[in-house]
Order: C-alpha cells, then structure tokens, then sequence
C-alpha cells in the first residue's frame, strides 16, 4: 500500500494494519524517517520536500512491487509525506509483513535504500543562515547499488545480504 | 511537448511547467536540451553541468538518448534527496 | 531500554519515546514479533511464554548494550512479553535509533537474532491436537552466528552487513 | 546450591526449582549433573540427551565445564524459542 500526503501517519496503526487478518504474519519490520535537527551545524527551522506528483506514486508502487517479488512479504506500506515540515516530524514511513524476519528486514532496508535514491522528493532547509537545497549523497546511491548487484547475482532472495555475509566472512 | 521542472533546477531554469514545440529535429533528449539552452539563459543556467541534472520522459527515469515524440512530459530535475 | 513484562505494549508510542528530545535522530527501525495462527498445519489457540526472570532481564540488558557499543545508536528499547498469548498478539518489539538508518537497521535485527537464541524464553502452543513444546531452529543459531563472524573480524561497524555484502559481489 | 528448570526440562524433571547439597567431591555442573543423574530419576530422565541441555549459572550461560561453589544458582533448560 502506497500513500504520498502532507499529513503525518500513525505508526502504530499502520504496523496494525499489515498484520490485520494475516495470522502467518510472524515479523513486522518499520523503518520511520525523521527531520533532525541540525544540518552541518546549523539549526534547522523547518524543511519543505517538493515532489513530481504524477511520477512519485508510480515510482513508489514499482518498489513496492519489486520487493513482494523479491521477498516473500505478506503485506507492505510505504507511506512519504510532503510539504513543510519541522524537526522530530516524520517523513516516511516502510513497513514489511512476513512469515519470515529476515526477508521482513531486508525489504524494509531495500524500500528505504530505493527511495533515498529514486523516489523523486527534493528536501529544502531553513536554518538562520538562509535555506539550501538538500545534496544528493553519494552513500545513498552506493547502498542502493549493492541491491542490484545482488540482482545481477540472479534474483534468488537466500543470495542476498546474510548469504553475502556468509560468504564474505568464509 | 511538456516540460516540468522541480527542486533547484526550477528555481534557475525559472519554469515550474512549460508546454514547448520545438523543431522536428528535436527528437531525442539530448538535443531538447540543446534547443532549450539556446532558446532561454533560464534553461542555459539550469543545464550547466548536466551531470547534476536527472531527467524523466512521461514520469520513467531515462537518459539523454531518450528518444521524444509529441506529447511526451519531460522532467528535469536534480539528484533526488527524499526519504 | 529493556522491558520483561506480561502486558502488551503500543508500538507508536515506544517509537515516539526513541526519538522523543533526540533532535539528531534521523531513522527508527523497529522489529514487532507477533503470534503466528498456525504450527506444521495445526491452527493455534494460543501460546505460553515461560521465561527465567532473573536471567532474563541481565541478558537482555546486555544485548542491549553490545548493539550499543556496535552501532551508533541514539536510543534502543526491548519489550519481550511472557505468559499467554493469542494468536495476533504482538510477543516483542526491538526499537533502534540513529543518525545513520544503516545502523539502525543491523543493530535492530542483530537484537532480534540474539533474542531468538540467547534470551531465556520458551514457547508452549496449545493446537486441537494438544500442546507442544516449541521446538528450536537451526536458522536461529545460523543467524546469530553471522554477527559472530563479523565481531571476530575486528569489531568494525563497517564491517559488517553492507561491507561483507559488497566483498562478496566483488 | 538452588536448581532451577525450565520448560520441558522442568517437566521431566518434576522440579521447578530444588535446594540441594552435593559431596564436596561435585565442584563442576558435570559432576552435578552426575549426582543429580544418579540420585532422582526425574533427573535422571530430563538429562537423558545432555546435547539437548542449556546450562546457566548464577544467570549467566556456562558449560559441564564451569566450577561450581556454595549458594550458586544453576538452571537447566532446553535451547531457547524467545523473541
């Protein structure tokens, strides 16, 4: 279930939903995004994310659907907000459904990673010292980057991080 | 042909949506770049350094070679920071 | 923060008190282990936790504090519930939260692996077809001992999940 | 030294919890396994397949190895399905 809007969630309520009527639901894993406080020593006041409307739905329906393809996910939420917003707000929500936790975890962090990168959001800071348009950074894309080599690896969900963890550490 | 633009991008190229015809010899991305630049120093601006700019055809991610044909929306924007 | 208790808990709430006066908090990861409905094609009534309360609470105080030491968290909670439960019911939640989302999330599912194998609770399902011991998995034990593998090679945050995942595709 | 057991151990054994007082001779959790083993058939059936058998003392994890001395606290369990 995907939902762009400029109001706030209710984590609670959304995690309780996913599992609503599922009984093989063993795992739920959340990732919440909060507007901090500072950026590069500066306080910030308040942001404004700006977002291609017609293109960021799509966009989020097609993760979400590359990660039930690739995770066996009972149910899933991605939930970005929009417009202005202050310090301690959330921003996003991603929530996984699976009989299984670490498929749960993995799609999560995948959803996020994807969304840091391709969702298209623009983050605009306030701070006393004048507003600046949030930089891209390169970790975010690296992270993205080490999914689609495991994509490459062909597609098998046990091939992916903890299967790399244990090779990497044989 | 459609062009939106969003986040910094907007601000120097100074359009949010714009409806453009550009000549039949327009017909990849690369070359509505081209032709935008040389048309608007809003445009010139915002298209410096092309590395910094991302672009969409009808709401897809897709590169400079993108081919366009009539009624297509054009995004432009920068790296996205969402999330 | 750690938790041993027989009542439920709300998770909206546990997570708003993660990031509660943590202005540099920019991600929460949270793990919500819920009830299953059904064991090897037996439909569940409901389930008792027996737990160990004089070790359960030193252990799950001390994982806390590993994560910690590991990752770079601002705050970490661990609610683990004993007695009965239906079907549904939630049994435990693992909250984490960072400046760095990575960390939450490894530190979040590092918790939740060394729940499974190390904290002192057993589980009893009662089915139509009498009641059962729940029996332990050799997955779990895999799980943690992935983590154990990344502690012997040094201690490095970096090197853990994300690292060995980009060794192994290299 | 208190003996503590927990869930399938627990019912074999028909203990939950046992004040005892071994010879001076059991100093490790082997030799009180042993002692217990011979002592009470409960024991004796809870401790048939040791490989089975999680060992805590003083709430800590430990082995057959881990001495044992005067007023410690040993639990006896099965491998743990928590979480």
């Amino acid at each position: 279930m995907i939902r762009v809007q400029r109001e706030d969630f209710d984590v609670g309520a959304e995690l309780d939903r996913l599992a609503a009527g599922r009984g093989s639901v063993g795992g739920l894993c959340a990732f919440v995004g909060l507007v901090r406080d500072m950026s590069e020593q500066r306080a910030i006041s308040v942001i404004e994310l700006e977002h291609y409307p017609s293109m960021t739905e799509r966009a989020l329906e097609r993760i979400e659907t590359q990660a039930r393809a690739r995770w066996p996910l009972d149910a899933s939420v991605v939930i970005h907000r929009f417009g202005r917003l202050e310090p301690g707000d959330r921003i996003v929500l991603v929530g996984t459904a699976s009989a299984h936790r670490h498929a749960a975890f993995e799609a999560c962090e995948f959803i996020v990673d994807w969304l840091k990168t391709k969702a298209p959001f623009w983050k605009r800071e306030h701070t006393d010292a004048g507003t600046r348009w949030v930089e891209a950074r390169a970790s975010d894309t690296a992270a993205l980057a080490h999914w689609e080599q495991g994509e490459a690896a062909g597609h098998d969900p046990s091939n992916s991080t903890r299967g790399a963890r244990k090779k990497a550490a044989e | 042909m459609k062009i939106v633009c969003f986040a910094w991008l907007r601000e120097k190229a100074g359009v949010s949506e714009d409806t453009v015809s550009p000549p039949d010899t327009v017909n990849d991305v690369r070359g509505l770049v081209e032709w935008l630049r040389a048309k608007d120093p809003g445009y010139a601006d915002a298209f410096e350094d092309l590395s910094l700019v991302r672009i969409a055809v009808n709401q897809e991610y897709a590169t400079l070679d993108a081919r366009l044909a009539p009624g297509d929306e054009i995004a432009f924007f920068p790296p996205v920071t969402g999330g």
